[in-house]
């Protein structure tokens, strides 16, 4: 790894209250993300996935740790220089309807971040709304329409050119594809190789299909109950798996070339989190949390 | 002599007692049911002539500033304790006590000391107080026994006709004769208990329900609305009754301080345009008169021709043409305020008023107040010597011309007081009795209505009705909407 | 063996149309009283008095032989007013709060809304009331107690309709564009809020004419000769058995506004609802 | 083969809207017999739930649906509404999509697994719960005494799915119809239901009709598979057949797209490898 | 369950002595005040005697003490005394608490008796001319002013048929107040279970349970109706805060002794501890009904019996 460290989240955590029960959405999870490179977390619904990518785009407040963006620390910034730095950090979301706004043209909304910038003109905005239409694969005549008029496909390819526009380095994609049909799917991650590649970002891909996160990413996290419980490449994960939620996580995706057979598989029981958990590492890149 | 005699009577009013305590209250509505509880040291008869009460009699010093009065023997309250001289002079303290904080404090006049010797009761005036005794007679003045506050709280305990069996405050109060009573009134013929066994006193505030009632026979007496009184009246089957004793009077007044109604003429015109005729016949239904004088008809001293020649009569062409010298026409409008409350019949008077203003060119905004609020408000438009002009309503009751002095004489009531002058004559009056007096308040009034500072419209103005079946005999009102139940009978 | 096709009629449905026609005949009443009208409201002996109806006055005369017509006509310029004065105001407060609670920080969204939650809990009649009450009555007076009366309606709806909203992806997408919360607010929420803010607007109208002329009845709102509806009623509802057409009259103009604009309000927001444009799509 | 207990013919739901009619099931034709489980597959909005609805005859009102669909020989296109409420849950069980929704939250899960018991085989309450105990028993949930007592939102997703299978079988129906039974649910949780479904399908010799549109849930699980494009079914046979050399070029394409780890773990070099043409082709 | 409500009432009392600080600066801004109120029919009292009757009141103290001095008394249960009448403001309003209870009570009686068959009609109808006919009908009941109805109700059913009293505040004259509130606010319960309903009837579950072959009736009245009620319940506790501030016009026209007469009546005559005393109870009756909901909610909503 070479390449500089764009993103740095440190022993973060975040607990929810709601109705009287504490929930640590986010139980002390550290990661880094290097320019360029794209970084999956996976994990089942609730493990805090979400949690931890709202958190690193300024969405939502961590309860402790410290956040790290292009070298500079958060947590010492506040209103506007704080807002100015997470402007490097953008986020697509998962569904497509609800993130675009139904009562504004696409291009306004794709033009939003660069008119909260202030630097440019109403025409300067046009000409860099037209081209990042050209760069997620939209036609120009589609920019001044409304939400609606798009399939689910092209209004992620709006959401992608969005968080395009204020010129990321680092963007959080939580489950960007999981809402769409899979031939729409495959276009939305080539859509998003493609711009890695023009534009150098940094992903920090969230999903919980192992599938997509084995294609796309080189490094995976696997979260599980608000921790990271192991961490490597994606052949670290993929082929030497240590940890027993991944493990099973693995052998639940379904394959084209087995059967089910209807034998019952007792559920596995997973170790509780507990204080005397710490990270072992299995290779220079590959660690794994073990009691 | 009655064929079938009912024993109760059921009465239905707009709003109930504040409280019974006679001390504390202010309102008519309270004193029309103390009166029924606590009976006066004085009486007054019609023509408001003084006569005994609770005490037979009573002596007044040269000076005019001592009174004795002799306190009846074996006068028994409501539980069976004895009302004497003690007792007089316990109320007059109660209510002089600062810590009762009692609204009529200053109506008792300047008294110095209260003496009891033996069944005489001593009174000694700071200085003469000529309407002393008329006080005496009215409402206000119910003596109650000193038993009432023995307990931890008020109980209503008199000598009164009625006594109190329990009160639902806002729903109900009841009351049974008092079998013991001894009348005094001259207006009331009944020597002892009242015909009546029971007498229950509700609380329907909606005109509409209380007429309702009547007519469904649910209640046998009401205050019935002024639309509907009419009707009563000539109908066979019930019994509209009028307080001609109410002392009750209205009158318009002036921000006199404010140009341009610091004219005399400007303000003559304006009560030339009044038709207040118009305002007696239709928007009070016919079931009031058209007042002459600053004081209500029938009290001391008013004599309503004399009225009539000083102040201002119906004539709107000549109501234009003092207008017009006061430098006012079609081009140039006068526009005044008409400030009002709201008051049954009265918000059919103003709108009248409105349309008499408008008819000599005088562009008049009704505004609208709560009570409270528009004599609060009146208390500042009036101090003031610049502003909007505004012609505005009040009433005004009382069972002496005396009221004069509180509404006049400097500051005045809502400051409406006039000048130095006036002040030293309200004051004379106050210090002379008899003929000498008599001359004295009419000099007032004479002066009051030849500068229009005053127009006197109607008389009586409010809650002085009363309307029943016709089964219902003997009711009368008297001072100050005094309500008399001694002489009813029912007829089943 | 076909199935029955039950076509759906695309024609509103009767009470849209009961709401929309009464509703138009109310305003255009308004708007026009002065022509329509056939006598000077205010004019006392217009004709003789307490007239029953007739050709000459449609709806009688009142007490000074005003003509009643002309007065109801006049009236519905003067509900309506009221109305749309309380509501416009009502709701500029109200929403201004419900949306600075929602989106102005954590600390001012709590306090706003204890206060807001507490004035909901208050009868708006009875708000309306006391401030009159305190006021005084007249015009003015009760227009602004019954606007200050809706506030915590709109406020409360105005919240729950942004904070709805605020936790929608497209409004935190908004947020990372890093624009502020003015800007959000107004750009972004408004137009996606406002129209089910307006259909809850005319909610409040028919609540607002009914509440005006329940002060006028008490004597404590618009103050006669002012021919409003309530007022009418309250100087001439002692004549219920002389002379019945001046209460029902007037009743009527107040039942019939009202329900046009329940009606129109429900039917509204029935058709603002997005539930009924049935699924949009399924699956996830 | 067995008979087949379920068929389908010419199968078509219409909707009328405001662009115009349009069938959103074309014409479609299926069977399913006892003892195997077919899989529909497609994109979302190809119609799949419709078809499913259809058989249930609970298609929302403002659908038209033609054709023939025999349950056991019976066609319940003609049965009258009464009818069709016997045919319902006892020949023909249905769970949904989503767990987390298609359960009462205010009834207890012995209420909701029990009714269908007392419903058509008349049983007493007591008689049903010992039935509904027996089938929480047969779907692997663990002190189903105590989950009988409870309320929805006490349970896990995957247990409500299962509590869901459970009260479908009480009634042992011949077929089984699961609309994406488990889209909501996590993959290691989605293993399990998967494994019941075919368990459920050898043991008791159900029919069960699968949808989903996952690829690899149809490769483990189904035994034959329709694919579906916009209303029609563009291609079926056994899922040996179909996966391994699709003949339609949608479901090719419908392979090329999916992702499994094997394939993915495979091609893994520098640059994820493309999975469509280049952008350019799907422009069009 | 036991700390939350505990909590509860903690936060519930600090907002009542908030309110009654609040309300007592308020009262004290507008123009007028209770002697002049009081005097207003009596030219008799002098400057001097207001100012004395003032400052007895303690009504020349400045505000701020005034409202301290009230806040504290209501700290130890003391409501004060009114200025009219010297009466405990606590036993006026204990007398009258009953009363608006009850036609709080038997008003939302009614409009439940008629207001939720009318919804379910109108909701399992939805688009139908039945649903059409009940809304309109129900709307109308909210459309018409409540003292005009009264009226009517007083000239019919007391005047013409002389079925019912006109006035007083008992078991028979309940009946004219009670119809007329139920018919207001049936429309309101109507429209909530109309659609409360057509939201459930929408719902996942419901169309399990026709999945499962239950017969209309059950699905209907088992499975759409209960979770249902937890709408109607929110509304139907709403409605009953309202009316526990009185109905003031309704109370006018029927002269039921309620709280709403009262506390109109302090208002007009600016008695301070009388209208804060006003507030105090009804915002009490407040935070009484929306625990009662939530432990309603509990037997209803199996959720909601966790916590
Ligand atoms: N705003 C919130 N308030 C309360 N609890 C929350 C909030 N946001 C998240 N949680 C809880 O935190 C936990 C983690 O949630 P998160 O959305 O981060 O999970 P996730 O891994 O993204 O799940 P999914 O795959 O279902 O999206 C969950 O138990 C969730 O209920
Ligand atoms: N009530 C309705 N009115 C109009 N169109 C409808 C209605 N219900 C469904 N449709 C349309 O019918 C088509 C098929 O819908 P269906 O729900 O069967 O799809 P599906 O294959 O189950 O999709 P998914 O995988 O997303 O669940 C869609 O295009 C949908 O928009
Ligand atoms: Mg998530
Ligand atoms: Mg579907």
């Amino acid at each position: 790894m070479s390449a500089p460290t764009v993103l740095a989240l440190d022993g973060i955590r975040r607990t929810f209250s709601s109705g009287g029960r504490r929930v640590a959405a986010v139980a002390g999870v550290s990661l880094s993300l290097a320019r360029g490179e794209t970084l999956g977390v996976v994990g089942e619904s609730g493990s805090g996935k979400s949690t931890l990518g709202r958190i690193a785009v300024g969405l939502e407040r961590a309860d402790a740790g410290k956040i790290t963006v292009l070298g500079q620390q958060i947590s010492t910034l506040t209103g506007a220089a704080r807002r100015q730095q997470f402007g490097h950090c953008q986020m697509v979301f998962q569904d497509p309807y609800s993130s675009l706004n139904p009562r504004l043209t696409v291009a306004r909304q794709v033009g939003e971040s660069l008119v909260a910038q202030g630097r440019f003109t109403t025409d300067e905005i046009g000409d860099r709304v037209a081209a990042l239409f050209e760069k997620v694969g939209l036609k120009p005549e589609q920019l001044n329409r409304y939400p609606h008029e798009f399939s689910g496909g092209q209004r992620q390819r709006v959401a992608i050119a969005r968080a395009l526009a204020p010129n990321p380095e680092i963007v959080v994609a939580d489950e960007p594809v999981s809402a769409l049909d899979v031939t729409i799917q495959a276009q939305i991650l080539d859509l998003l190789a493609d711009v890695q590649e023009s534009e150098g970002l940094a992903y920090l891909f969230i999903s919980h299909d192992i599938a997509v996160v084995a294609h796309l990413c080189r490094r995976i996290a696997v979260m599980h109950r608000g921790r990271v419980v192991e961490f490597g490449t994606t052949d670290d994960i993929v082929r030497d798996a240590r940890h027993p939620y991944t493990q099973s996580l693995l052998d639940a995706v379904p394959r084209l070339g087995r059967r089910r057979t209807g034998a019952r598989t007792p559920p596995t029981v997973f170790p509780s989190p507990s204080e005397a958990e710490r990270m072992v590492m299995v290779t220079e890149s590959h660690g794994v949390l073990v009691v | 002599a009655q064929p079938a005699v009912a024993a109760g009577l059921t009465v239905a009013r707009s709003v109930d007692a504040d409280g019974l305590d006679i001390h504390k209250v202010s309102t008519t509505q309270s004193m029309q049911v103390t009166n029924l509880l606590f009976d006066t040291l004085l009486t007054m008869d019609r023509s408001g002539g003084i006569h005994p009460g609770l005490a037979s009699g009573y002596t007044l010093s040269e000076d005019g500033k001592t009174y004795v009065f002799t306190i009846r023997d074996g006068l028994k309250c409501h539980d069976g304790s004895a009302f004497d001289a003690a007792a007089v002079k316990f109320n007059i303290d109660r209510a002089l006590d600062p810590a009762t904080v009692s609204p009529n404090a200053s109506s008792w006049g300047p008294i110095d000391s209260v003496a009891v010797e033996g069944s005489t009761v001593t009174v000694t005036m700071k200085s003469p107080y000529g309407p002393f005794t008329a006080f005496l007679a009215g409402m206000q003045s119910g003596l109650m026994c000193p038993s009432s506050v023995a307990g931890a709280e008020f109980t209503p305990i008199g000598t009164g006709p009625f006594k109190l069996v329990s009160w639902t405050r806002n729903d109900r109060i009841e009351l049974a004769a008092n079998p013991d009573y001894v009348n005094f009134s001259p207006l009331i013929e009944n020597p002892g208990k009242p015909h009546l066994d029971t007498l229950t006193i509700m609380v329907v505030p909606e005109a509409v329900a209380r007429m309702a009632a009547l007519r469904s026979g649910e209640v046998d007496m009401v205050e019935p609305s002024l639309e509907e009184a009419a009707d009563l009246k000539d109908d066979d089957a019930f019994k509209v009754y009028a307080a001609d004793l109410s002392g009750q009077q209205v009158f318009a007044a002036f921000t006199w301080k404010i140009a341009p109604l610091d004219n005399p003429n400007v303000r003559k015109a304006i009560g030339m345009a009044m038709n207040r005729d118009a305002y007696a016949t239709i928007g009070f239904e016919g079931l009031v008169d058209v007042a002459n004088c600053p004081v209500a008809p029938n009290l001391f001293a008013t004599d309503e021709e004399k009225c009539a020649s000083w102040g201002v009569s119906y004539d709107p062409e000549a109501a234009k043409a003092l207008l017009a010298e006061a430098g006012y026409g079609p081009d140039k409008p006068l526009k005044v305020k008409l400030l009002v409350h709201k008051l049954q019949g009265w918000d059919q008077m103003h709108q009248i008023m409105q349309q008499d203003l408008a008819a000599i060119g005088v562009e008049a905004e009704i505004e609208t107040r709560e009570v409270a609020a528009f004599f609060d408000y009146m208390g500042t438009v009036n101090g003031k010597a610049e502003g909007e002009p505004a012609v505005w309503t009040m009433g005004m009751s009382g069972a002496d011309p005396d009221y004069l002095y509180f509404l006049w004489k400097q500051p005045g009531f809502t400051n409406m007081g006039l000048s130095d002058t006036m002040d030293a004559e309200l004051e004379a009056q106050r210090a002379l009795s008899g003929d000498a007096r008599a001359a004295k308040v009419q000099e007032i009034q004479q002066y009051l209505l030849e500068n229009a500072y005053a127009v006197p419209l109607v008389s009586p103005g409010w809650g002085w009705l009363m309307a029943s079946t016709a089964k219902v005999d003997g009711f009368k009102m008297g001072h100050m909407v005094t309500l008399l139940f001694n002489d009813v009978t029912v007829t089943e | 063996m076909n199935a029955p096709v039950r076509r759906r009629r695309r024609r509103l449905p009767l009470n849209v149309l009961l709401g929309l026609g009464l509703a138009t005949i109310v305003v255009a009443v308004a708007v026009l009283a002065p022509v329509i009208a056939p006598f000077d409201p205010m004019r006392m002996a217009a004709g003789p008095r307490l007239a029953a109806p007739s050709l000459a006055h449609l709806f009688g005369t009142d007490e000074f032989g005003r003509d009643l017509f002309s007065r109801v006509v006049r009236g519905a310029h003067l509900s309506l007013g009221i109305g749309l004065a309380a509501v416009v105001a009502g709701l500029a407060v109200g929403g201004l709060i419900g949306l600075v609670a929602a989106f102005a920080g954590r600390l001012v969204e709590a306090v706003l809304l204890r206060v807001i939650d507490l004035l909901y809990s208050f009868p708006d009649t009875l708000i309306a009331l006391a401030l009159v009450a305190f006021l005084g009555p007249g015009l003015v007076n009760a227009t602004i107690a019954i606007a200050v009366s809706l506030v915590p309606f709109y406020a409360r709806v105005a919240y729950s309709l942004a904070v709805a909203e605020r936790a929608k992806p497209y409004v935190e997408a908004a947020r990372l564009a890093g624009i502020g919360s003015g800007r959000l607010v107004r750009v972004h929420v408004m137009p996606n809020i406002g129209q089910s803010l307006i259909v809850m607007a005319t909610l409040g109208f028919s609540s607002a004419i009914l509440s005006a002329a329940g002060l006028s009845f008490l004597g404590l709102g618009v103050q006669p000769p002012s021919p409003e509806w309530g007022a009418i009623l309250a100087s001439g509802r002692n004549y219920i058995t002389k002379a019945p057409w001046i209460l029902i009259f007037p009743g009527l103009a107040i039942c019939m506004t009202v329900l046009a604009f329940n009606l129109l309000g429900d039917s509204l927001r029935d058709l603002a609802d997005p539930r009924r444009t049935a699924p949009q799509r399924a699956g996830a | 083969m067995a008979a087949p207990f379920l068929s389908v013919s010419d199968l078509s739901v219409r909707f009328d809207t405001d662009a115009g009619s349009f069938a959103a099931v074309d014409g479609i034709s299926f069977e399913l017999a006892r003892g195997e489980i077919l899989a529909l597959v497609g994109e979302s909005g190809s119609g799949k739930s419709l078809t499913s609805l259809s058989v249930m005859r609970l298609l929302p009102p403002a659908a038209a649906m033609t054709g023939t669909i025999r349950i056991d020989g019976t066609d319940v296109t003609t049965l009258s509404r009464r009818a069709m409420q016997d045919v319902r849950g006892a020949r023909i069980g249905m769970i949904f999509q989503e767990p987390m929704t298609s359960l009462n939250p205010v009834l207890s899960i012995a209420r909701q697994m029990t009714e269908g018991l007392r419903r058509h085989r008349g049983m007493g309450k007591t008689d049903a719960e010992m039935r509904a105990i027996a089938a929480l028993v047969d779907v692997g949930i663990p002190d189903p005494e105590g989950v009988m007592r409870q309320y929805p939102h006490q349970l896990s997703g995957g247990m409500r799915q299962r509590v869901m299978i459970a009260a479908a079988l009480t009634l042992e129906p011949g077929v089984l119809i699961a609309d994406e039974p488990t889209t909501a649910l996590d993959v290691t949780v989605q293993a399990q239901v998967l494994d019941l479904l075919v368990d459920l399908k050898t043991r008791l010799g159900s029919g069960i009709l699968l949808i989903t549109h996952d690829i690899g849930v149809v490769a483990e699980t189904a035994d034959r598979v329709a694919v579906m494009r916009r209303g029609k079914i563009v291609e079926s046979g056994s899922v040996a057949e179909v996966l391994e050399n699709p003949a339609h070029s949608y479901t090719r394409g419908l392979m090329a797209a999916h992702l499994t780890l094997d394939r993915v773990m495979e091609k893994r070099g520098g640059r994820p490898p493309r999975l469509t043409a280049p952008p350019e082709e799907i422009r069009s | 369950m036991i700390t939350l409500i505990a909590r509860r009432i903690a936060t519930a009392f600090m907002t009542i002595l908030a309110v009654v600080v609040l309300s007592g600066l308020l009262v004290h801004v507008v123009p007028g005040d209770p002697v002049t109120a009081m005097m207003a029919q009596s030219v008799t009292a002098s400057p001097e005697v207001m100012a004395e009757m003032r400052s007895q009141l303690g009504l020349d103290l400045p505000v701020w003490q005034q409202v301290a001095r009230y806040a504290g008394g209501v700290l130890t249960g003391d409501l004060g005394t009114t200025i009219r009448g010297n009466e405990p403001v606590a036993r006026l309003l204990l007398e009258r608490l009953p009363n608006t209870f009850i036609l709080a009570a038997s008003g939302l009686g009614v409009a439940l008796v008629l207001g939720v068959p009318l919804g379910f009609i109108a909701a399992i109808n939805r688009g139908r001319l039945a649903d059409t006919a009940v809304m309109i009908i129900a709307v109308l009941g909210v459309s018409i002013p409540g003292f005009w109805l009264g009226l009517a109700m007083i000239q019919i059913f007391s005047l013409k048929l002389g079925w019912f009293p006109v006035a007083g505040t008992n078991a028979r004259n309940l009946v004219l107040p009670a119809l007329t509130l139920g018919l207001i606010y049936c429309a309101l319960v109507a429209r909530m279970t109309r659609s409360a309903l057509i939201e459930i009837l929408a719902e996942d579950y419901i169309r399990t349970a026709r999945a499962r072959g239950l017969r209309e009736r059950e699905v209907l009245l088992v499975h759409a109706l209960k979770p249902a009620l937890i709408s109607i319940v929110t509304v139907v506790g709403l409605v009953f805060a309202y009316l526990m501030g009185g109905q003031v016009i309704i109370e006018n026209v029927f002269s039921w002794n309620g709280i709403g007469r009262l506390a109109i009546q302090a208002m007009l005559q600016r008695d301070y501890p009388m209208i804060q005393g006003f507030i105090v109870v009804f915002a009490t009756s407040v935070v009484v009904v929306s625990m009662s909901l939530d432990i309603l909610y509990g037997i209803l909503d199996p959720r909601m019996r966790q916590r």
